[in-house]
């Protein structure tokens, strides 16, 4: 309907490949920009830019870490919280490195500190991905799970991580970059914002790239990709390694920026369970179908939660809470029902339908 | 000093200009390995130029005609202004023709070179290169294929381009030389009728008919170089070398050709031309498409979308042309815009369309309208290859869906009192016919008027109207007058129904041949759980014949209401078992019915029709999808239809 | 995209309506908000019921007797959270600012006292974790708007131990005994482990740790472990499904159920009735009384239950219910402190804040709040936000709890000091500078 | 030496009581087991389908004060009607589709059924007593629990009794049909609709049995339904076919956990029983991709 | 038989005595053939022949027990599918193993993947190396697909393709990677007579225009005798003829085989 796509020819494939080949994506991607970076800071509550938009972001870099893993190279993963957990504690260490030892104030620069706890997570995520090389479907969750669980257990266990805190909390320090400390629920939403759009972007160059079609050869027909000259191993664990990044740095971004004082349990079983539901929800192999899924499993409750008392429903906190789970179960199975490929294959074939408007094909 | 209008008045002259004036401009561009390749008018001089000392090499002398065969391809658009360039005749044929077809007219051009698009029309050329001796070269565009062909006379595009350069480096200034010997009084071109009847006859066009028909034009339109055209109609019909190559030079708009004859309707959509042609069959073809398509829609939809256009037919043509129309309508009309006529001409690639033209034969005035409602700015034009396409044009401003405008800027046009017949006088009257001075007498008045063929009727305030062929119209035996192919037309509105043939001259009654439409009757069937096998078990029907004369009816009502043509309303019709085919020389090219030779073909049929008999039994020579050629038998209902009283119109 | 821009634009509708519709009743009379993150759902629902219950009643009851604090009426609203880390935040930030700002928090819940104690500091609202929470948020120049009270989980570990050397015969007698400590591996359950060490060090008993994996629903193997440690006494750190499993475990390898002692929140009758016989014995520490015996829970069934409200009635007088209750009072006395101070019956957080700092439950206020001999003595300041309190140890007989013991007070002399040490660390990694005081 | 038969006694306890903590992980592994097995659906809403049963089981106790039996009847009609519930809404809708979609299916039942569970019956802890024994029997130093000891013997039970089911009644080998080709089973007549009706009820069944061990044990309780996780690397192990596998598997898991906990923990901090029952069920992955009873894959192209 | 007198060219591939089996089953047994430079090879047989296990094998897919295979003069050890692919042998497969959930465009362009270089970091930046990188491939991946006319579907997911026109990109795939030879697994199983006839003339069409060694593998005689060069024929995994179409065509053993029912 919105779409007037006549006469947006492209005359070189660097055209043709855009992300957004058509101009009306373009603007549309525009205004949801200007509305998140301009917007949403002006005009929006620190409660929805600190408790609401703030985690959602997070979580959704989360999601698009694992929907590279599992959506685009068609390796389940149940250890994401842990991979997030490894992000958040090595950013911990890095930045309290120089206090440990005997310095005033952390010196490693923030941004630094946070890629660098990506890594981290990036190192410990291809360990775990050995296993995948012999291990696949549904079992090799085993391998995410024995990582989920055994670096939740280390991170209580060793209290090196914590620099020795007697209960495993980290204390993450202030943000400060280049001088500037983000203070506000609004800066600190800005600061998450970037890092999450610069990062969606560089997930969205992957796997549009022949690395990222490396892990689509592999999830569709892993034997034919082996045949034609991709390299199992190394494919998959690529595909570790990346979605391990995003991951840690999610992990950092939650505890340096969401929470700042966080403990391990944060990083749990359901936190992991929790982003697969969001790439599956929103769709797997779809870097927009993170952010539905994250949209879908983090504000939908919310939203829930809050309509009885906003339309003057007083039925007592337990009970909104039960009616909250009863309906967000019915909107995932009616979802899957109306379109068992995603919220994203929603949106697609909503966005074709809008193309080919009133027609329907 | 001239003028740059004396200056250029040939072709290869206006292409010098051009990549002067607009280097970087393009000035083609061709859907080629996924994308759309461009050309500049500087690389199209540089390409045109080192071919046309190709040609000089190869020996191509002044009046040498160079024939080009294949689909549109900016290297074969270069051949026009290369050929002209050294004053040989580019003569462009028919790609789809047979070999036969290609043959005469090779052999009646007397053809030097050829220039072909692929290995099937070289492979096509070679099978008859020994009944035209002229030809000495064959240039082949796309090397696909062509490593096997060792001939010396073959050559590829490039090569000869390379024999060009080489040529150029040794000859300096022969180039600009050769160019200058051209005036604008010379033949330009050699346009091959596809004609109804008979041999094609070669129409030669001066330098002087194409260029000032396309400057005048161009003026007419203010069609600029930041115009788009698709050109996807034969190299060599009239109207694409007005369009594509005339305008295009004139203009120094840019001409984009498709990637093949199957994504025309992709590429027509990437493209988005500003400025698009197509016959009333084409137009007619996408309607049917539409209405195909929103039927399998959601029930809202479709609801929305005839609601619209209802909204459409109400207001959309006044609002197109200015005219003052209620607010609550125009509010509608801009919500109709956005919901509606927006996406619709969207998905058909018209979005950017300023003016669009429809030609070659008339159009349905409801298809017509319908285009005009939806804010397209869809004119109808008059011409014929004898006068460059260019004799009368419709204002944007009075757009009439029965007439085709008046006289274009330049032309006179007048009727022949006793017989109807239109003539015209133009700066695109054409020289002559090549070897065929009986004819061009025939056809052309030693004062210049050209006798068109086509029966008409001027209105009042000067607009001319087409109703047949002059030769076709004719009356019933109580002396109605009878205009077949305007009720075909109205017929043909109809989704269900692709053509019609009408017959009546000297009958007491009239009526038609149906031929239904496989895809939208298909559809329609498939809807319906009726089963079919093939396209005749599907015509012969019941529920597609209740169907058909559901809309045959229609036609008489409307037919009813109009006073001239009251008294000629269709009695009886039949459903032909077989698709009308252009490879059964029952349509044109353009697709046009060869009325003589369905008669012909059809004899049986049509004395049936004036016969009280429910059936009848055909036996007639068919060609298949596959090219296999075979018998047709059928038994063949006929149905009676209801007509109805003329009825006076208020007015 | 398009679902996403609704749910967004419908939660965005969610958060701008909020102030709006809510009632703005400050011009017309003066109100306290006490907003409470509460868990009724979810698999710590048991234990967060009857706290939930005991406040939302303790301050219907306030209403309805009092019609407010000083007049100024307590506009008391639960958020659910689940026991989910997430959800408390956000509930914490959907409820920060409605009724002209939330004066109080009281998350019972680790996670959520880590997560707000960072928010509470910027938007400067005391944080109250009687009984849990950060063991060195004591030190109230490094914490200045976390409120412990009472005492900390270290301050409990050295009264147990100290209950236990009673026990024993004083502290030299324990010279050769084994402490078992089997705690939930989690922050939480941690977090008593340092003091214990350093306990076992000074005092020469033999400290055995034995983590049990969250959530402690299969403990088998600690308690084959301890069994074969034959530990003279066994002190648990549990929470949730874990204590009623321990407590059947216990008796699985007949363990005298008198030297089992849980902390404060492994000994409510929520982990005890479910484990039956096998708790009958069963000791656990707890700084409230429980019983309904007492003056305010007797209003509270007089005035709420009375009244055929009240949020549950079957866990009035239960310990989790009468902590909640007793949390309350100390809230009640902290805006009355305020309140008096300021000269203003609608406080603000910040002032509720100093209000907190210099409540004095002595036997006088403790006779007004009607809670004599429930809860021990407290006084805390604006550098101590403990107040040096003390605790008791109960035991179930199978139908209730009892009070085993006299008021217990923490080894101050341990304690302070690494509580010093841990918030100075705080301080530094936070990058923070000590809050002054007076 | 007499060191060494107590430490052997201890160690004969502590491989007994984990083989015995094994059969309650099987429990709940066979309701996976069943479904997985028949419609090819792993059940995520397994756990939440044991605490509903339980749930039901004492809801219906407490508010009707009957019998635990009639409860038990009462409870196995409602999970029936669960089953019917699920098939018709839920699974009728998602034929055909990829086993992650309909795995991520179960987990909206799971969403409901936790929050229907708790509108219906509250979120308190019950105490569930239908009369097993408690305590510990002493069998010369080496205890072993009593509620254990049964459900142990029902585990067997269980396995036994759905062994003959499959081996020996009509529906049974259909639904073994079923497994195997769904068109094989259509042609024995009987519905894949009331197969997956059947086979969802039969796994509430053993959700409700699980549920009733593990309530006697824990009490009714919320968290009832995280031990749904203790049987995820029993699964694995065993392979998400096989009865036998998830019988064999809990018996592996649960004493390969307890006995690395008890010797292996202390060295390294202990707690480590949830991680190490993944790792031990991985490293037999590593060697047995399929599981320990799966079938083979050959790999062609 | 009279190897020596086809057409001259090295010996690309020669595969002697090897033998294959699974368990008991025994795939292949003793066969030794060659592939030279230039040529299309058919493998012939009846189903369950040993034909696709043969092409495994050469691909490295399967490793013999017995037997070697020497490629462009080297003999060659046990080596994985993607170092032979890495030496330039390409094949398709008999039920197309495209990847479903990419276009035809990026089915192809996978296919140059081990031309491409750039890494994870140039990848997620994207401007710059790997950009033009991505570009240049689709260049040469165009000049594919214009070449086997499948210009109408570069961007429809593969599938949603008929079965004729997915066979077509799997051998644009394999065409992508530039091979030297070419394993064609069936590629005109389950096609139309005119579907079989435009697949004859693509893969006479890429011997001719790109010079690359096929070795295509059928069961159904008569096209297979049209395009090869020389057929090896197989039979419960043993060879029974080869040479020549004709010599093949007239071998007894081969029309035993064929026409003998035993099957």
């Amino acid at each position: 309907m919105f779409y007037r796509e006549a006469g947006q020819f492209k005359s070189s494939y660097k055209e043709d490949q855009a992300v957004f080949p058509i101009l009306q994506d373009r603007i549309g991607i525009a205004i949801l920009l200007l509305v998140a970076f301009i917007g949403i800071p002006l005009f929006a509550g620190d409660y929805f830019v600190g408790a609401i938009m703030t985690p959602f972001l997070i979580l959704a870099l989360a999601a698009v870490g694992l929907n590279i893993l599992t959506g685009y190279a068609g390796q389940i993963s149940l250890g994401t919280g842990a991979f997030m957990a490894v992000g958040a504690f090595s950013a911990y260490k890095l930045a309290t490195f120089s206090i440990a030892l005997g310095g005033a104030e952390a010196t490693l620069p923030l941004i630094l500190t946070i890629l660098l706890a990506g890594v981290v997570a990036a190192l410990v995520g291809v360990m775990f991905g050995i296993p995948s090389l012999r291990i696949k479907g549904f079992y090799l969750a085993v391998a995410t799970l024995a990582a989920q669980f055994f670096i939740e257990w280390l991170l209580v266990k060793v209290g090196w991580f914590t620099n020795y805190s007697p209960s495993g909390v980290i204390t993450a320090p202030p943000l400060v970059v280049l001088g500037y400390e983000f203070h506000t629920p609004a800066e600190k939403y800005l600061f998450t914002l970037t890092f999450v759009v610069v990062m969606a972007m560089a997930a969205k160059n992957l796997v549009r790239s022949h690395i990222g079609r490396g892990w689509m050869a592999i999830r569709d027909m892993d034997i034919a990709a082996e045949i034609i000259g991709f390299r199992p191993l190394q494919t998959k664990l690529t595909a570790f390694a990346v979605s391990s990044f995003f991951c840690g740095v999610a992990g950092a971004l939650w505890a340096f920026v969401h929470l700042g004082t966080v403990e391990p349990e944060a990083f749990g079983i359901n936190r992991s369970f929790s982003i697969l539901f969001m790439v599956i929800i929103g769709g797997m192999g779809s870097i927009l179908g993170a952010f539905i899924g994250a949209a879908f499993i983090t504000l939908l409750p919310i939203f829930l939660n809050n309509v009885p008392p906003m339309i003057g429903w007083n039925i007592g906190v337990d009970m909104v809470a039960h009616l909250e789970f009863m309906i967000f179960g019915v909107l995932i199975i009616f979802f899957l029902i109306v379109e068992p490929h995603g919220l994203a294959r929603l949106w697609t074939i909503g966005k074709e339908k809008l193309r080919t408007w009133p027609f329907p094909y | 000093m001239k003028s740059e209008v004396q200056e250029c008045d040939t072709f290869p002259k206006l292409l010098l200009r051009n990549a002067r004036q607009r280097p970087d401009a393009p000035a083609f561009r061709e859907k080629e390995f996924g994308i759309w390749q461009t050309y500049s008018w500087k690389d199209v001089y540089e390409n045109a130029r080192a071919l046309a000392l190709g040609f000089s090499e190869l020996g191509v002398k002044r009046g040498d005609a160079i024939a080009i065969i294949g689909s549109n391809r900016p290297q074969l658009y270069w051949v026009f202004a290369a050929a002209q360039a050294v004053g040989a005749l580019p003569v462009p044929i028919y790609q789809d023709g047979v070999a036969e077809e290609v043959q005469y007219v090779l052999d009646h051009a007397e053809a030097k070179v050829v220039v072909a698009e692929d290995q099937e029309q070289v492979d096509k050329v070679l099978s008859i290169m020994d009944q035209c001796p002229t030809i000495t070269h064959l240039i082949y565009k796309e090397p696909r294929g062509m490593r096997h062909y060792t001939q010396p006379f073959i050559l590829s595009y490039e090569a000869v381009q390379e024999k060009g350069r080489a040529f150029d480096a040794a000859h300096p200034g022969f180039y600009e030389a050769e160019v200058d010997k051209a005036k604008g009084s010379d033949i330009a071109t050699i346009l091959y009728t596809s004609g109804t009847t008979g041999r094609p006859k070669g129409v030669m066009l001066s330098f002087d008919n194409m260029v000032t028909c396309g400057r005048l034009s161009v003026e007419f339109e203010n069609l600029t170089e930041k115009d788009k055209v698709l050109s996807y109609l034969p190299m060599a019909w009239v109207g694409d070398h007005l369009f594509s190559y005339s305008q295009a030079s004139q203009a120094g708009f840019s001409v984009n050709c498709p990637e093949s004859a199957e994504t025309v309707l992709t590429d027509l959509r990437e493209i988005g031309p500003t400025y698009y042609f197509a016959p009333p069959a084409i137009f007619e073809n996408m309607l049917t498409q539409m209405m195909i398509r929103i039927e399998d829609a959601s029930k809202i939809k479709q609801k929305m979308f005839h609601y619209f256009i209802d909204v459409a037919k109400r207001c959309g043509v006044q609002i197109l042309e200015g005219k003052p129309v209620s607010f609550l309508d125009r509010l509608l009309y801009t919500i109709g815009d956005f919901l509606v006529y927006g996406p619709l001409k969207n998905t058909l690639g018209f979005s950017e369309i300023r003016v669009a033209y429809t030609a070659g034969a008339p159009m349905g005035p409801e298809v017509f309208k319908f285009y005009r409602s939806l804010g397209l700015n869809l004119k109808q034009l008059y011409g014929q290859t004898e006068s460059c396409a260019y004799v009368c044009i419709q204002n944007d401003k009075d757009v009439r869906p029965d007439t085709v405008g008046p006289p274009a800027p330049g032309c006179e046009v007048k009727l022949d009192e006793t017989t109807g017949e239109v003539l015209y006088r133009s700066p695109g009257s054409f020289v002559g016919y090549y070897k065929n001075d009986e004819a061009t007498q025939e056809t052309k008045t030693t004062d210049g008027w050209v006798h068109t063929g086509d029966a008409g009727i001027m209105t009042d305030d000067g607009q001319l109207k087409i109703i047949d062929r002059a030769k076709d119209v004719g009356k019933l035996e109580d002396g109605t007058l009878f205009a077949p192919q305007y009720i075909e037309n109205k017929l043909k509105f109809f989704p269900s129904i692709s053509e019609a043939v009408c017959h009546g001259a000297d009958k007491d009654t009239v009526t038609a041949f149906i031929n239904i439409d496989l895809e939208a009757v298909g559809n329609w069937a498939e809807r319906r759980g009726i089963s079919y096998t093939s396209y005749q078990d599907l015509a012969n029907r019941d529920e597609v014949y209740s169907l058909v004369k559901e809309g045959v009816e229609q036609v008489n009502r409307d037919l009813a209401i109009d006073s001239e043509l009251a008294g000629a309303q269709i009695s009886r019709f039949l459903i032909l078992p077989k698709a009308l085919d252009a490879d059964d020389g029952e349509l044109t090219r353009t697709r046009k019915v060869r009325r003589r030779i369905v008669a012909e073909r059809y004899g049986t049929l049509i004395d049936a029709l004036f016969s009280n008999d429910e059936t009848a039994y055909i036996e007639s020579q068919m060609t298949f999808e596959d090219g296999r050629t075979g018998v047709l038998k059928a038994t063949v209902k006929v149905w009676d239809a209801e007509t109805y009283p003329a009825v006076r119109a208020a007015s | 995209m398009s679902l996403k821009k609704f749910v967004l634009g419908a939660v965005g509708a969610a958060v701008l309506a909020a102030p709006l519709a809510a009632p703005a009743p400050a011009l017309a009379e003066d109100t306290l908000y006490l907003p409470k993150l509460v868990y009724r759902t979810g698999p710590f629902a048991p234990g967060g019921i009857p706290t939930a219950n005991g406040a939302s009643d303790y301050w219907a009851m306030i209403n309805e007797r009092d019609g407010g604090v000083n007049g100024a009426r307590v506009i008391y609203e639960e958020c659910e959270f689940g026991y989910n880390t997430d959800r408390g935040v956000e509930c914490y930030e959907r409820t920060k600012t409605n009724h002209g700002g939330a004066l109080i928090y009281q998350p019972y819940s680790t996670g959520v006292t880590y997560a707000l104690t960072d928010r509470t500091r910027t938007d400067k609202i005391p944080l109250l974790t009687m009984g849990y929470g950060r063991s060195d948020a004591g030190v109230g120049t490094a914490f200045p708007w976390v409120f412990p009270l009472m005492t900390n989980y270290w301050g409990q570990a050295t009264g147990i131990f100290k209950y236990i050397s009673e026990q024993e015969g004083g502290i030299d007698a324990m010279k050769d005994k084994t402490i078992a400590l089997v705690y939930l591996d989690i922050a939480y359950g941690k977090e008593s482990i340092p003091i214990f060490r350093t306990m076992s060090e000074k005092f020469g008993f033999t400290l055995k740790e034995y983590p049990v994996t969250f959530p402690g629903l299969e403990q088998k193997a600690t308690w084959l472990q301890v069994r074969r440690a034959r530990p003279d006494y066994i002190v648990m750190w549990g929470w949730g499904a874990m204590n009623q499993t321990a407590i059947k475990e216990a008796a699985g390898i007949r363990f005298p159920a008198e030297k089992f002692i849980g902390n404060w929140w492994a000994g409510a009758e929520q982990d005890t009735v479910p484990a039956g016989d096998a708790a009958i014995g069963y000791k656990s520490a707890t700084f409230n009384v429980a019983g309904k015996e007492f003056p305010v829970i007797q209003e509270i069934v007089k005035h709420v239950y009375g009244k055929g409200n009240g949020a549950g009635e079957e866990n009035v007088g239960q310990v989790l219910y009468n902590r909640s209750v007793v949390t309350q009072t100390f809230i009640h006395a902290g805006i009355l402190a305020a309140q008096e101070k300021f000269g203003v019956k609608a406080i603000t957080s910040e002032q509720l804040r100093w209000g907190m700092e210099n409540i004095k439950i002595d036997d006088a206020t403790a006779a007004k709040m009607g809670i004599t001999g429930m809860v021990p003595n407290i006084a805390p300041t604006c550098e101590d936000h403990i107040g040096g309190g003390s605790f008791f140890i109960q035991q179930w007989d199978g139908k209730k709890w009892n009070l085993v013991s006299e008021p217990i007070e923490p080894m101050n002399d341990l304690v302070v000091p690494a509580m010093q040490e841990t918030a100075d660390k705080y301080l530094k990694e936070k990058g923070l500078e000590p809050a002054t005081c007076g | 030496m007499e060191d060494f038969v107590i430490e052997f006694m201890f160690f004969l306890e502590v491989l007994f009581s984990g083989l015995l903590t094994g059969t309650l992980y099987s429990l709940v592994a066979l309701g996976f087991v069943l479904i997985f097995k028949a419609s090819g659906v792993f059940n995520f809403a397994q756990g939440a389908m044991m605490l509903f049963a339980a749930l039901s089981l004492v809801g219906f106790q407490e508010m009707l004060g009957v019998h635990w039996t009639v409860a038990f009847l009462l409870t196995v009609v409602v999970m029936i009607l669960l089953a019917w519930c699920v098939e018709k809404f839920v699974l009728g809708k998602l034929v055909n589709q990829e086993p992650i979609i309909l795995f991520m299916a179960t987990i909206g039942i799971t969403f409901f059924l936790d929050g229907f569970g708790q509108t219906l019956w509250g979120s308190d802890i019950k105490p569930l007593d239908i009369g097993l024994p408690t305590g510990s029997l002493d069998f010369g130093g080496i205890f072993v629990d009593q509620l254990e000891l049964v459900a142990g013997a029902t585990a067997g039970g269980l396995v036994l009794g759905l062994a003959i089911f499959f081996n020996k009644t009509k529906i049974g080998r259909a639904l073994r049909a079923v497994a195997d080709d769904h068109q094989a089973a259509m042609s024995v007549g009987i519905s894949l609709r009331n197969i997956w009706i059947i086979v969802w009820s039969v796994a509430g069944l053993v959700g409700l049995v699980a549920g009733i061990m593990w309530g006697s044990k824990l009490g009714v309780q919320f968290s009832l339904s995280l031990l749904a996780l203790k049987a995820l690397p029993v699964l694995m192990l065993g392979g998400f076919t096989s009865i036998p596998g998830a019988i064999i598997g809990g018996l592996i898991i649960g004493a390969g956990e307890k006995l690395a906990e008890i010797y292996l923990g202390p060295f390294v901090g202990g707690a480590i029983e949830n991680w190490f029952a993944y790792m031990l069920a991985m490293v037999f992955l590593l060697f047995r991709p399929q599981g320990l009873f799966g079938e083979k894959i050959i790999e062609r192209v | 038989m009279g190897v020596h007198e086809i057409k001259p060219g090295d010996v690309l591939l020669a595969v002697e005595d090897i033998s294959l089996s699974f368990g008991a089953v025994r795939a292949i047994s003793d066969v030794s053939f060659d592939i030279r430079k230039g040529e299309v090879r058919a493998i012939i047989g009846p189903n369950g022949a040993g034909k696709t296990s043969m092409l495994n094998c050469i691909n490295g897919f399967y490793h013999p027990q017995q037997g070697t295979i020497t490629y462009k003069g080297q003999k060659r050890s046990a080596m994985k599918p993607y170092e032979a692919a890495a030496q330039g042998i390409a094949r398709t497969f008999q039920n197309v193993a495209l990847f479903k959930g990419m276009s035809t465009l990026d089915n192809i362009m996978t296919g140059r993947n081990l031309k491409m270089k750039s890494n994870l970091l140039t990848s997620m930046i994207w401007w710059g190396k790997a950009e033009k990188e991505e570009l240049e491939h689709r260049r040469f991946v165009e000049d594919i697909i214009d070449f086997l006319e499948i210009e109408a579907i570069r961007k429809t997911p593969v599938g949603r393709l008929p079965y004729g026109l997915q066979k077509r990109v799997e051998l644009g795939r394999a065409l992508a990677a530039e091979p030297e030879l070419l394993l064609l697994d069936e590629p005109m199983a389950g096609m139309n007579l005119e579907e079989k006839e435009d697949m004859c003339r693509f893969i006479l069409d890429v011997n001719d225009e790109f010079g690359t060694t096929i070795c295509l593998i059928e069961h159904d005689m008569g096209v297979v005798m049209d395009i090869s060069d020389r057929v090896m024929v197989l039979d419960y995994g043993g060879k029974i003829g080869d040479g020549v179409p004709e010599e093949v065509r007239t071998n007894q053993n081969v029309i035993d085989a064929y026409l003998g029912g035993g099957h």
